[in-house]
């Protein structure tokens, strides 16, 4: 028996309804997927794009940064300052002062695809957060560098001063990513 | 303690107390309880922060909302828009003066409760249309506007569904309607189909029309947040907004009860054991079915997008009333039918 | 109704007639670019105002080169082949001391895009509105004299509609000082 | 107290006829979604005149364009429309190349086409749940940026980023992709079939919606012809125009994916279109997969990119319809000219002409449908 169309209509909306209810209900019952966040955290993915770092190269205690200047170049917000000085005998200039104005940041990465030199990364920091703008708008890259170098000075003693006292620790670094 | 609750007075003061507290602790839990139903169904925990679990949280909101400043905005209608929010607040605390919790955990039972019941329930619409108007707002005077048409339209088919109980019963006083629906849950008024074989039908128009008369989802035309922005509430602020919020919680527990009362045989056990009723049980049963409807209600809200505002006249006007006007036919034809059969042979 | 691009080709000539219309004004178009200075020059002119293009190339099926005035017309030309107006914009050619203003068109059926261009006068960039032929025009002509302060004649509400309410500037003019 | 009618009515110099009021819907109303601003007169609840007001966060990126050279802009697209960003990089990234000459590896196009059509799904997600929250149902809205995680979670491990990719390059991509980001791309294919009938079942077989959506803001293929509008908006209404397949870009042309067309033009049709074309997604997604060539994903590319003089067009089908950069090179790094055509602008122009005579909540469905992102129409 064909029932009349106002009828049908009535009736099949009710179960459309119905069905939506199940659903939901179904949902009510599975377990919450979402993460408690400042008890949990996620892991960030190996290409997280944070904020960037200079590199710490374990091998020397240094920067790999020879103040080229290309990440300032490459970047479109103007939000990289760097300085560097040359020492007597080297080949490169070493960095004096990394500045980064994080709230400008766009997190592109064009400065760490500009750098010859691998020299700098993006962190996995997420959660970048200041009580004013003076905390993230000029953030000093070179000294978190040397916090690190300080770090690691205890477990890598400076050799005895000798003969090859300053270009010992460069011994290691192949010059091969040199242009 | 029986003696001292016959002294008038007394017991209208201890009643008076308990149904405050009953009313006032739905509301903040209820608000509570929906928040973490919606999180469930969202897949998300809810508010877990304040308290073990999230249970202090209505306290937080509470104290949030008396922090706020009163904000009264210029040009509005001072008077009215003070006595809104109580205008709102005391249609569901007087109605539940009648409603019976257990066979004797009554206010005051009332041999014409259901009338009384009805009479005040429908001053809670034009608190909210005075709410809406006096705000001066735009959002808020087409809230009131829609409200009014729809808690009207609205009125119709659910007082109907009610008549044709009244039909099967023969008696407005909730109690004694309760009684009928001993023994069994064969014998709600849900599944009494040997009297009207359309009963289930009615209790979901029953249902529907709670929804709407208490402005709950999908039919939440006062406040529908995405076109309206908070609807009638939008200019109350603070506390104002808080005793709207209470009140809307407190209706939906008005109407759970009377749901429960008409048609889910009220402090009646399910079954007919002995050991599974008594003055005891009864609450029990109530609050169960009570907070099972609930529950629905929350879980409609939390599935549906509202609906248009015209759809939901045409709902009314178009497949309740008629639906219902034939249910309140059948039944008077059902009744009718014996004595009719008797003559006949 | 799906036109092919002949018959475009056919009705624009008929449209601007046997003569180009503006034979001084050089759109940019052919690949020049060994003679490109610091200035902005454009390359030469082409032959003929209306071309067929390779769409591989350039993003686009049809170019014709019309006078401010026939600007109407094309429109109306292209919207009776049921062309649908895509964007338009204008070009500060500064060095010229010209605005060209260019509509792009798509056709929603027959894979056809067609791009008419006109160029006024930097002085006095004053261009008939299209937005009685596509009434989609009116957003986009708003926007164009927003930018770069070509003013469409005839156009109902030529206030700025993506700057300021109160807005003078024109931010696209090359010489734009903020 | 507002006593009568008239004092609500306060239209441009007192002119507004007495039985109207002027409604303000936005810049910050729940509806309008971000800062779009919407003028309405009304005669009660019905619309009498509906005037977008746009420009709140407009940000002039074709400006920014001329002052940057063609790398540093590369950023920016993807600014403009933030769910659709993969496409939009697309565009900018493609109408560089066409202008160059420059050749892109076909590996790299696949994979184009795979982020594009993830960030395409993510995209309708976003719209899906917005548009349900626009009409008062706001669970599945959490659905939906459940299923979105996913994506986002897989483009993040792709390029580190989770709405502004800037994942293409100018001649490919700034990396290749990982065989994590393949499996969990072919695990997602696997997921979102059910996930789809959830959504069917749960939404649009809902009778609320349906009577919400079905024959409210009727949009005429005249209508879209004439003020432009592509995307789902132009497929609701019966002509199947798709970028895709009208100005064939990338290795879409390789692929086998039908396009979506409803033709009742209503805002029910414009949410079919939707729904479908998250089906052909992953279609596409799961055939580029198959077919996905080995090979280098950076083409050659000279060290200083410099546009030749003329103008270039390269249209994309974002998620939201047609999207073209066109871009005017006067033999520098920086191009003289870029504009930007973007689909919601003409969506949105619209709005005016086809809300009139609506009442004000189908107004708000058929705004939800055109699905509109606000810094797309200010860039």
């Amino acid at each position: 028996m064909r029932l009349p169309i106002p009828f049908r209509e009535t009736l099949s909306g009710f179960k459309s309804l119905l069905i939506g209810m199940r659903i939901t209900l179904g949902q009510f019952f599975k377990p919450s997927i979402t993460v408690q966040y400042p008890r949990q955290t996620l892991k960030m993915p190996a290409r997280f794009r944070g904020r960037i770092e200079l590199i710490f190269d374990q091998a020397t205690g240094k920067s790999r940064c020879t103040a080229c200047l290309l990440c300032q170049r490459a970047c479109p917000s103007n939000c990289i300052a760097v300085e560097g000085a040359r020492t007597e005998g080297e080949k490169h200039k070493h960095v004096t002062d990394y500045k980064l104005d994080f709230t400008m940041c766009s997190l592109c990465g064009l400065c760490i695809e500009a750098c010859p030199f691998d020299a700098i990364q993006f962190t996995k920091v997420y959660n970048a957060v200041s009580f004013s703008r003076d905390g993230l708008n000029n953030l000093d890259l070179v000294r978190e560098i040397e916090t690190k170098r300080k770090a690691w000075l205890q477990t890598h003693p400076p050799p005895a001063p000798g003969p090859a006292a300053s270009p010992a620790p460069r011994q290691p670094q192949p010059e091969a990513s040199s242009p | 303690m029986s003696n001292l609750l016959s002294i008038e007075p007394v017991r209208i003061l201890t009643y008076l107390v308990g149904i405050c507290a009953f009313v006032g602790a739905n509301a903040a839990y209820l608000v509570l309880a929906e928040r973490k139903i919606a999180g469930r169904i969202q897949r998300r925990p809810g508010p877990n922060e304040a308290g073990y679990g999230g249970w202090m949280q209505p306290f937080a909101d509470v104290l949030k909302l008396f922090a706020k400043q009163v904000m009264i905005p210029p040009g509005t209608d001072i008077l009215l828009y003070c006595a809104a929010p109580l205008m709102v607040m005391a249609p569901p605390l007087m109605c539940l003066a009648v409603v019976p919790f257990g066979e004797s955990l009554v206010a005051r039972n009332l041999d014409i409760g259901l009338l009384f019941v009805f009479a005040f329930g429908s001053i809670n619409v034009m608190a909210l249309m005075l709410g809406g108007w006096a705000s001066r707002n735009k959002y808020s005077i087409i809230s009131a506007a829609r409200v009014v048409s729809q808690n009207v339209a609205y009125e119709i088919p659910m007082l109907l569904v009610v008549i044709t109980l009244l039909m099967v019963a023969g008696t407005l006083d909730l109690n004694e309607l309760i009684r009928q629906q001993a023994g069994g849950f064969w014998n709600w008024n849900l599944l009494r189909v040997w009297v009207n074989p359309l009963m289930p039908v009615t209790f979901i128009i029953f249902f529907i029309c709670m929804l709407a008369e208490t402005n709950r989802a999908p039919f939440d035309m006062a406040e529908s947040e995405s076109e309206l922005v908070a609807g009638a509430f939008t200019e109350y602020g603070g506390m104002g907004f808080g005793v709207f919020f209470m009140a809307e919680y407190s209706n939906i527990v008005l109407g759970c009860c009377l749901g429960t009362v008409l048609f889910l045989g009220g402090w009646q056990s399910p079954l007919p054991l002995a050991a599974l009723s008594g003055p005891l049980w009864g609450p029990v049963w109530f609050l169960l079915k009570m907070y099972a409807l609930i529950f629905t209600v929350m879980l409609v809200r939390w599935t549906f997008p509202r609906t248009q505002f015209y759809g939901l006249l045409n709902l009314s006007w178009k497949i309740l009333i008629p639906l219902s006007l034939f249910s309140l036919l059948l039944t008077g034809a059902m009744m009718k039918l014996p004595l009719v059969l008797q003559r006949l042979f | 109704m799906k036109p092919s691009l002949e018959q475009l080709i056919a009705d624009f000539t008929q449209l601007i007639g046997p003569v180009p219309a503006v034979p001084a004004v050089s759109p940019p178009i052919a690949a020049d670019a060994a003679g490109s200075p610091a200035a902005p020059t454009p390359p030469p002119p082409p032959a003929h105002p209306i071309q067929k293009v390779d769409h591989a190339q350039r993003g686009y099926d049809f170019d014709a080169t019309v006078a401010p005035a026939q600007v109407v017309a094309s429109s109306e030309l292209l919207d009776r082949h049921g062309f649908a107006l895509d964007t338009m914009t204008g070009v500060d050619w500064i060095a010229q001391g010209e605005m060209e203003v260019v509509y792009d068109f798509f056709h929603p059926t027959a894979n056809i895009r067609a791009v008419v261009r006109t160029r006024v006068p930097r002085q006095t960039p004053e261009l008939p509105t299209i937005a009685h032929v596509f009434p989609g025009a009116n957003w986009h002509e708003r926007e164009t004299h927003d930018f770069l302060g070509i003013r469409f004649l005839g156009h109902p509400n030529l206030t700025p509609l993506l700057l300021p309410e109160d807005a003078t500037f024109h931010p696209l003019r090359k010489d734009y000082q903020p | 107290m507002i006593a009568s009618k008239e004092s609500l009515a306060d239209g441009p110099d007192g002119q507004a006829p007495q039985e109207t009021f002027i409604l303000n819907l936005g810049p910050q109303h729940p509806a309008t979604h971000g800062v779009l601003r919407v003028r309405t007169t009304m005669d009660g609840e019905w619309i009498k005149r509906a005037e977008p007001v746009i420009g709140y966060i407009h940000r002039m990126h074709e400006k920014m364009g001329e002052n940057r050279t063609l790398a540093k802009f590369l950023p920016n697209p993807s600014r403009i429309d933030y769910l659709s960003a993969m496409h939009y990089t697309h565009a900018f990234v493609g109408a560089v190349e066409r202008a160059a000459g420059i050749e892109v590896p076909p590996r790299a196009e696949y994979i184009r086409v795979i982020t594009s059509e993830l960030n395409r799904i993510a995209s309708h997600m976003v719209w899906w749940g917005a548009l349900l929250s626009d009409l008062g149902g706001l669970t599945p809205f959490l659905y939906a940026f459940d299923d979105r995680e996913l994506i986002l979670d897989l483009l993040e491990g792709l390029c580190g980023a989770r709405l502004t990719y800037c994942y293409y390059r100018f001649g490919g991509l700034c990396n290749d992709v990982d065989d994590e980001f393949l499996q969990g791309t072919r695990a997602f294919v696997k997921h979102m079939p059910p996930r789809l009938k959830m959504y069917r079942d749960l939404v649009t077989d809902n009778i609320i919606l349906r009577k919400r959506l079905e024959g409210i803001g009727p949009i005429s293929a005249e209508m879209c012809r004439k003020y432009g509008a592509t995307g789902p908006v132009i497929r609701g209404s019966g002509i199947a125009y798709d970028v895709r397949r009208a100005e064939p870009y990338s290795v879409y042309p390789r692929l086998d994916f039908q396009i979506p067309v409803y033709p009742e033009c209503d805002s029910m049709a414009r949410y079919l279109v939707h729904m479908a074309e998250m089906e052909q997604s992953l279609r596409i997604i799961e055939q580029a997969l198959d077919q996905l060539p080995a090979g280098p994903v950076m083409g050659k590319v000279p060290r200083v990119l410099k546009l030749p003089p003329g103008d270039t067009c390269y249209a994309v089908e974002a998620a939201r319809g047609r999207f073209m950069v066109r871009i005017v090179g006067d033999g520098k790094d920086t191009p003289y000219r870029v504009k930007l055509r973007t689909p919601c602008f003409s969506n949105l122009s619209l709005f005016e002409e086809a809300s009139r005579g609506m009442i004000l909540p189908d107004a708000l469905a058929m705004l939800g449908s055109l699905d509109l992102v606000i810094p797309d129409i200010d860039r």
